[in-house]
């Protein structure tokens, strides 16, 4: 413009690449994971061989698997608790099928299908109705799950032909690493680009900050949340499908329970719950620092109730630890935490 | 009238305050007195650091050096509640209500008044907030919630909270930013009272007219430092400017004559119930229309319409002979349609974010190849912008929500004109924008419609409006009530058609 | 099934020395399993072997996957387990029996092919009949039903009540099944349930509830309700649960296995196939401690005995 | 006149229609599910231990908070409850009652003090102290469990008889509930929680003691659910290390079906209660109804759904009434 001369200079960043890295919560879940290898490795018995790479992505792919839209889902600022429901139906559905006669590939797209209903259900419910998702997806947890335990009652169905149950569990070639590993890592880099390097992402981020705003911007927000519930369905069926496979057995109440930990594992990679704020590594490390920590502590004979108390503690450490850490910045600094850390509308 | 004749001690004293966040240096030299019966204007530029400076007062922050006296003994306020009950009272430079409360709980919030076993008395309550209203002479229902009110109206309700709590200081930081001449003059009939009664008040603006009408003592900040304080009498709004600014500002409302086009938009028969009635109108290129009216008069939803935010029922809206379909900004966008929105804060920005993903969420799709975008696009975009119309920040990575006011409306600008639109709709476009930078808002305005840009101004600064405007159109409790010609705009004509339903246009 | 296990085998596959045994619940947190597995670590303490006891928090399959994978790698010797599902744990348990692990199942079975012996608490029909018997005679013979079971894909109890059904349709006519329901194995759910069952059906006679929380939350609710004594109940139980129930009427008969006992030999044939004395085959014959000694049936199942039935004479001699 | 508008236009009529229209239907299909002294007192009874972590929620969602751990509280006092009276023979019944409330209070402080002062949200922190209080009772319970023997038969009566043909849990439930709403609506640190939760930052600039309040709202959700725990002790007489797993999505269902905003800001226990009483009632009336067992959990799934839809329904009409009043005006 007219009034002055000389143009300012941005810099891009307002601190260096190594510092905003340093500081990142990515950077400190990875740590952490790091740590809790290297400590396993010298000091658990039975730890430091190839097969606990096996168990490990085996138990923990289908909390990966939901992970990944579970993240969008939430810097959208909404939640997707119906998950592990979607995950028992499309067992079920796989199941029933199968035993009908279906083979596998096609009772597993009819899944597929299930899963992307189901999704499709919570989004319109939410982004039409205009239904607060953490209500709706409380509502289609128990009707999902009753539709999947309804459906094949007291059976189970477990007459899968081998060659499928193999392949879940299969590895890849002579390593110890499961090939369904080689599934995650294709669908962790697709959300990962969406995310992070698409105009889609951008408008996720956006609206987890401001609806309004976004909307504002041209951001179709309903739209957005439609398809990220739909994602969100349709991969939880496919994490359907690898349940069932992986066990060889398709029962209602499959997965019971999982959303907590799926949801514990996002928050833990740094995801805020209120929305705008996260990244995929950062998650991706927090699935395998509650998987690894979990397979360590197992092998050590510590029983399960430990590992709730330490996998519910770690969660409170994390997020009290770095909004602990913001406060030192902010004491060195910014204003006294008014802003920022305080939750804002996700209406 | 004026008490600067009479000299008595300062009821609340600042000096030499100092504040910084961070990298980030708002105050050097913070320095101020407020006398009793006596309304002291506060003037500076965007970023200044008058809002910074009032939010000490509050107690919302705290000093990091200098002296703050109250009554003569130094307080350290470590919250509001402090701040308040020693009598201080602050509107803030934006509305902050609760928006699921009703009108009556958010202005006596804490303070109820109650009856027997601490029962809030619900009548009491409810006749005080009428008595309140009768005196600001406004109409709200005190019964509803705040939500979905017009800044306006919020802006009223901040008002009435800070006079209802009886205070010894009161601080007014751009009240009157959202607010119209009938509402204006009915708030300083208040605050000239309150003087009388003998407190002390304090005033920010950007308008001067507001000033010199109101206040008998001026102060004067910039970048963060005091400059001078002088009787409102010994002193010109040339002299104010120029010490504010640093260097004289040019005219303030550059309009360049240019050239008509064609037609870019075409309205007609918009109607939504409730909001706005069978409105019609064109805009041509190179022209400015102003909406002109009073505040609340249903602008903004034609506005938000138009661009498809909100819905509307029957009507239609054409650009460049193409129809917008509604409730879809999208679209709106990719015809050329562009919305700078009045409430910045909830709708024109992501507050949260850096200035570049902010500068360039609008243009995502065209800074993208197939789809996908990387920051460094983002940032080479934003740069650029940034340039253009000189937000002041240091790094891009900013969170816009730390700017100042002022800065926070230029990156909206950077962000709508990035998108190269064929037909611009600002809605208060300068609201809170400081002199200087309001002429360069209103130059850029002239430039873009000089190149064709067709722009609609919503506007309820009078001046604003008949400085810029080609053409305005008075709405009126949602209907377009008068079309008046640049040549005879007056601010007679506009504000007769303004409070009136039926005028022969 | 996979080619990996040779990793984990070179501390389980060394045949007889290796005397470590781990129980592996449905859940953690259960009297029976607490009993059930008490019994395993006498018989371990016994003859020398080293006892553990790890499972996962909640009944599910998954849950005990990951721990026969950890007990796989840790190359234990034996495992001594009850099946959350019939066929989800093969696999896992297949790997652990290539990496040399041996693996006995008592009181809930996977498929015989699965896994080397399975302690069969007491053959189902007898268990289906001694229930039935008990509840006809409660309720003279004639009159509505109903069972109120655990969760329903617990293969024991599903197999249990089919054959309740048949054990009904042929030498019960007058008694009329009119529903199951399924209380989780969770205290709340089995007495509301109950709580159900007697608001639906006001002709009912009697509750039959083949396991031990779901017995004791139905007598529960009993104990209060103008019900007592009006509908009868028995199923499966144990007495430190029931005696109240017992001694106050609300229930007159109820019957049980002892679930130390199907610990204690479960132990002792987990011993008997890490020392090579059986491989689980039909004939096979061990010693098991203060037990005796035991066979080997068909399909790898050793039978503990007949169920045992409390009533008001005889609780006060039994502390499980 | 003005009264009944009111009525109708409040959002808890919409599910208290719901909740008769359930009732009156299981009772024409079977007349003992109201008409008969059990049917009656299960009515009353069943849901008011739910009603109290309802209401409890429905405070904490308020402030714009959740509280996840109300479940694993309850387990915890409900152990407590039982080793208090095994323990210590002969201890006052009104003595556990208070140690229950106390002990539930001080794990809701737990809760409260990480939300409040580390300024993380309460979805994440309760949903790990989920995971840790109920570790915590599994370590502490083992296999051992309460049996309605161990405990005095004056206390086990608390969780079954009546007064007047009303139980007394419900008695105390109602208490409770009563107290609540007394309290949000009348008291100005009632009406506190609504603007904290309606809008924190304002709550902030406007000097309100926001950290001091969102801590009572959670030090009262835990001592609900520290109460719930005893009652949970008293009526069911059986405790073991899985009492009141997943009560936690029940209550926050039963708040939000009452129409209490999720986001904070809006809704009362009254809604948070009748919402406890429908979903429990739907559980119970569904075998009348002949809905086979295993459908159920789908049945309440869709009557959730159902109930917040049609709340919304509601509302949307309400407004667009507003809007067009307006227009006439
Ligand atoms: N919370 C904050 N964090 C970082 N920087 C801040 C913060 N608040 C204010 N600033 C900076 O302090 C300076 C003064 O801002 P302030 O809001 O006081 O200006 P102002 O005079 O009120 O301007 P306006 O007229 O635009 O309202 C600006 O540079 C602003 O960016
Ligand atoms: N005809 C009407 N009668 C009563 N209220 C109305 C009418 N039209 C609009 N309003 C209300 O007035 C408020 C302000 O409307 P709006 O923001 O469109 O006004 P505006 O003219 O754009 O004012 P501003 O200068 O604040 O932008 C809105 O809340 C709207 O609901
Ligand atoms: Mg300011
Ligand atoms: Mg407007």
């Amino acid at each position: 413009m007219t009034g002055t001369t000389a143009a300012r200079t941005y810099r891009d960043y307002s601190q260096p690449l190594w510092r905003r890295l340093l500081i990142s919560r990515e950077a400190a879940v990875i740590g952490a994971l790091a740590l809790v290898i290297i400590v396993s490795m010298m000091s658990v018995r039975a730890f430091a061989q190839p097969i606990t790479i096996t168990y490990l992505f085996l138990d923990i792919a289908p909390i990966l698997l939901i992970a990944l839209p579970m993240t969008l889902v939430i810097i959208t600022g909404e939640i997707d608790l119906s998950v592990a429901s979607i995950v028992g139906l499309s067992s079920v559905t796989v199941g029933v099928l199968h035993q009908n006669g279906m083979p596998i590939p096609a009772a597993a797209l009819v899944a597929l299908l299930v899963g992307l209903i189901a999704g499709a259900i919570n989004g319109a419910l939410i982004t039409i109705v205009g239904l607060p998702s953490l209500a709706v997806t409380i509502g289609t947890l128990a009707l999902y799950r009753g539709l999947a335990v309804g459906l094949l009652g007291t059976t189970a169905v477990t007459e899968f032909n081998k060659f499928w149950t193999d392949l879940a569990k299969s590895k890849i070639g002579d390593t110890a690493i499961p090939s369904v590993v080689i599934l995650i890592v294709v669908l962790a880099l697709v959300f990962g680009i969406l995310l992070h390097f698409t105009t889609f992402g951008r408008g996720i981020f956006a609206i987890g900050l401001s609806p309004e705003a976004a909307r504002f911007s041209g951001v179709n927000v309903e739209r957005t949340k439609f398809i990220l519930f739909m994602l969100s369905g349709i991969v939880s069926a496919l994490a359907g499908i690898y349940y069932t496979l992986r066990f060889g057995s398709a029962r209602g109440d499959n997965a019971t329970g999982l959303e907590l930990s799926v949801i514990a594992a996002v928050l833990l990679g740094g995801v805020s719950i209120f929305g705008g704020r996260g990244a995929l590594p950062g998650v991706l490390a927090g699935v395998l620092l509650i998987g690894t920590l979990a397979s360590a502590l197992r092998l050590a004979n510590v029983t399960s109730d430990v590992i709730n108390v330490i996998t519910g503690t770690l969660l409170i450490a994390s997020v009290v630890g770095t909004s602990f850490l913001a406060w030192l910045r902010s004491k060195r600094g910014r204003p006294g935490g008014t802003k920022g850390s305080s939750p804002t509308a996700t209406g | 009238m004026s008490n600067s004749t009479q000299p008595s001690a300062p009821t609340l004293e600042l000096s030499r305050i100092a504040k910084t966040f961070g990298s980030v240096v708002a105050l050097t030299n913070g320095t101020l007195a407020l006398h009793p019966g006596s309304i002291h204007a506060l003037v500076g530029e965007n970023g200044a650091g008058k809002s910074t400076l009032v939010k000490i007062i509050a107690g919302l922050y705290q000093r990091d050096g200098g002296d703050f006296t109250l009554e003569g003994t130094t307080v350290d306020f470590t919250s509001t509640a402090q701040s308040k009950s020693a009598g201080i009272a602050v509107i803030y430079q934006e509305p902050t209500l609760f928006p699921d409360l009703s009108v009556t709980e958010n202005i006596f919030m804490g303070r109820q008044p109650i009856k027997s076993l601490g029962r809030i008395d619900r009548k009491k309550m409810h006749t005080e907030a009428l008595g309140l209203f009768e005196r600001l002479g406004v109409r709200i229902d005190p019964d509803r919630p705040t939500q979905g009110l017009s800044i306006a109206d919020q802006q009223i309700i901040e008002i009435a909270k800070a006079i209802s709590l009886d205070a010894k200081v009161l601080v007014m930081d751009e009240p009157t930013a959202a607010l119209s001449g009938v509402e204006v003059e009915r708030l300083f009939a208040v605050a000239r009272s309150l003087r009388d009664e003998g407190r002390a008040l304090l005033f920010i603006s950007h308008r001067f007219e507001e000033v010199f009408d109101l206040c008998d003592t001026v102060t004067i900040m910039r970048d963060g430092a005091y400059i001078s304080t002088s009787p409102i009498a010994e002193t010109t709004v040339d002299e104010i400017v120029r010490q504010m600014v640093g260097r004289d500002v040019a005219s303030l409302f550059p309009k360049i004559d240019a050239p008509i086009g064609d037609e870019v938009l075409v309205v007609s028969g918009l109607t939504e119930p409730g909001e706005f009635h069978d409105i019609n109108f064109s805009v041509r290129a190179g022209e400015i229309v102003a909406l002109a009216g009073l505040v609340g008069a249903g602008r903004s939803e034609i506005a938000r319409a138009i661009f498809g935010v909100d819905p509307y029922k029957t009507g239609t809206v054409t650009i460049n002979g193409t129809r917008i379909p509604k409730r879809n900004p999208a679209a709106a966008m990719n015809l050329g349609l562009a919305l700078v929105p009045e409430d910045r804060r909830r709708q024109g920005l992501v507050l949260e974010s850096s200035v570049a993903k902010n500068a360039t969420l609008a243009i995502r799709s065209a800074l993208a190849k197939f789809g996908f975008i990387t920051s460094a696009v983002e940032n080479a975009s934003a740069r650029t912008w940034a340039n253009k119309l000189e937000v002041k920040a240091s790094a891009l990575d900013t969170e816009v929500g730390t700017l100042s006011g002022g800065n926070q409306q230029k990156v909206v600008l950077a962000k709508w004109l990035a998108t190269n639109p064929s037909l611009l709709i600002v809605d208060e476009p300068t609201r809170g924008i400081d002199v200087g930078t309001k002429a360069e808002v209103h130059r850029l305005l002239s430039e873009l419609a000089v190149e064709g840009l067709a722009i609609i101004m919503i506007s309820s600064e009078l001046p604003e409006v008949l400085g810029m405007a080609d053409r305005v159109l008075v709405v009126h409790e949602g209907r377009i009530t008068a079309e008046i010609d640049r040549a005879d705009a007056t601010a007679e004509s506009v504000m007769f058609a303004a409070t009136h339903a039926e005028v022969a246009s | 099934a996979t080619g990996c296990a040779a990793t984990g085998g070179d501390s389980g596959g060394d045949g007889d020395g290796n005397l470590a045994i781990t129980f592996l619940p449905k859940n953690l947190g259960n009297a029976y399993f607490d009993t059930s597995d008490a019994g395993g670590e006498e018989a371990i303490a016994e003859f020398g072997g080293t006892y553990a006891e790890v499972g996962p928090a909640t009944g599910s399959p998954d849950g005990q996957v990951s721990y026969i994978n950890t007990l796989t790698q840790q190359g234990v010797g034996a495992i001594a387990l009850s099946a959350n599902d019939p066929s989800a744990l093969c696999d896992a348990i297949g790997e652990a029996r290539d990496a040399g692990v041996k693996v006995v199942t008592f009181d809930a079975d996977t498929s015989p092919d699965c896994r080397d012996l399975f302690i069969n608490q007491a053959d189902s029909e007898g268990i289906a009949k001694v229930q039935v018997d008990l509840i006809a005679e409660q309720i003279g013979d004639a009159g509505q039903i109903a069972i109120l079971s655990a969760t329903a894909n617990a293969t024991n109890q599903n197999a249990w009540i089919e054959l309740m059904k048949t054990e009904l349709a042929a030498n019960h006519p007058d008694i009329e099944l009119v529903e199951v329901v399924y209380g989780d194995d969770d205290d709340q759910t089995s007495f509301d349930k109950t709580a159900a069952l007697l608001q639906t059906y006001p002709e009912l006679k009697g509750i039959v509830s083949p396991t031990t929380v779901g017995i004791s939350a139905a007598a529960r609710y009993l104990q209060d309700s103008s019900f007592k004594g009006k509908v009868q109940l028995t199923g499966l139980g144990t007495p430190n649960q029931m005696r109240d129930f017992v001694n106050d009427g609300t229930v007159t008969a109820f019957a049980l296995w002892n679930p130390g006992d199907l610990g204690y030999l479960a132990a002792y044939g987990a011993k008997a196939l890490i020392e090579g004395d059986i491989t689980g085959a039909e004939g096979d014959e061990f010693d098991a401690g203060k037990l005796g000694s035991y066979t080997v049936g068909a399909d790898g199942v050793v039978l503990l005995g007949d169920p045992y039935t409390f009533n008001k004479d005889n609780i006060a001699d039994f502390d499980f | 006149m003005k009264m009944l508008s009111k009525l109708i236009k409040a959002r808890e009529t919409g599910i208290m229609i719901a909740l008769v229209l359930v009732v009156v239907v299981a009772t024409a299909r079977n007349p003992t599910f109201l008409f008969s002294p059990d049917g009656f007192r299960d009515l009353l009874l069943t849901p008011s231990i739910l009603l109290l972590l309802a209401v409890g929620q429905a405070i904490v969602i308020i402030t714009r908070s959740v509280d996840l751990s109300v479940g694993s509280v309850l387990g915890l006092t409900a152990y407590l409850t039982g080793r208090l009276f095994i323990d210590l023979p002969g201890i006052p019944i009104i003595a556990v009652f208070v140690i229950g409330i106390v002990f539930g209070g001080l794990l809701g402080l737990i809760n409260g003090a990480l939300v409040a002062f580390a300024k993380v949200p309460a979805l994440v922190i309760t949903l790990g102290t989920l995971y840790a209080y109920r570790g915590i009772n599994v370590l502490w319970t083992g296999s051992d469990r309460i049996n309605g023997s161990d405990l005095p038969s004056a206390f086990l009566s608390l969780g079954t008889s009546s007064l007047f043909g009303i139980p007394w849990l419900t008695i105390i439930a109602l208490v409770v509930l009563v107290a609540a709403g007394w309290f949000l609506r009348t008291q100005r640190a009632g009406r506190e929680l609504y603007a904290i939760g309606s809008d924190p930052e304002a709550a902030n600039l406007y000097g309100l003691k926001v950290t001091q309040r969102v801590l009572v709202a959670f030090i009262f959700s835990g001592a609900l659910a520290g109460l719930a725990g005893v009652l949970y002790a008293a009526r069911y007489g059986t405790v073991s290390s899985q009492a009141g797993v997943n009560l936690e999505l029940q209550a926050v269902g039963a708040a939000v079906i009452g129409g209490v905003a999720i986001f904070g800001g809006s809704g009362t226990v009254w809604g948070a209660a009748i919402g406890a009483f429908l979903l429990l009632t739907i559980n119970r009336a569904l075998p009348i109804l002949g809905v086979q067992d295993f459908w159920q959990r789908a049945v309440v799934g869709v009557l959730i759904i159902g109930a917040i839809v049609l709340d919304r329904v509601l509302a949307v009409r309400q407004s667009r009434k507003l809007l067009e009043m307006r227009d006439e005006s």
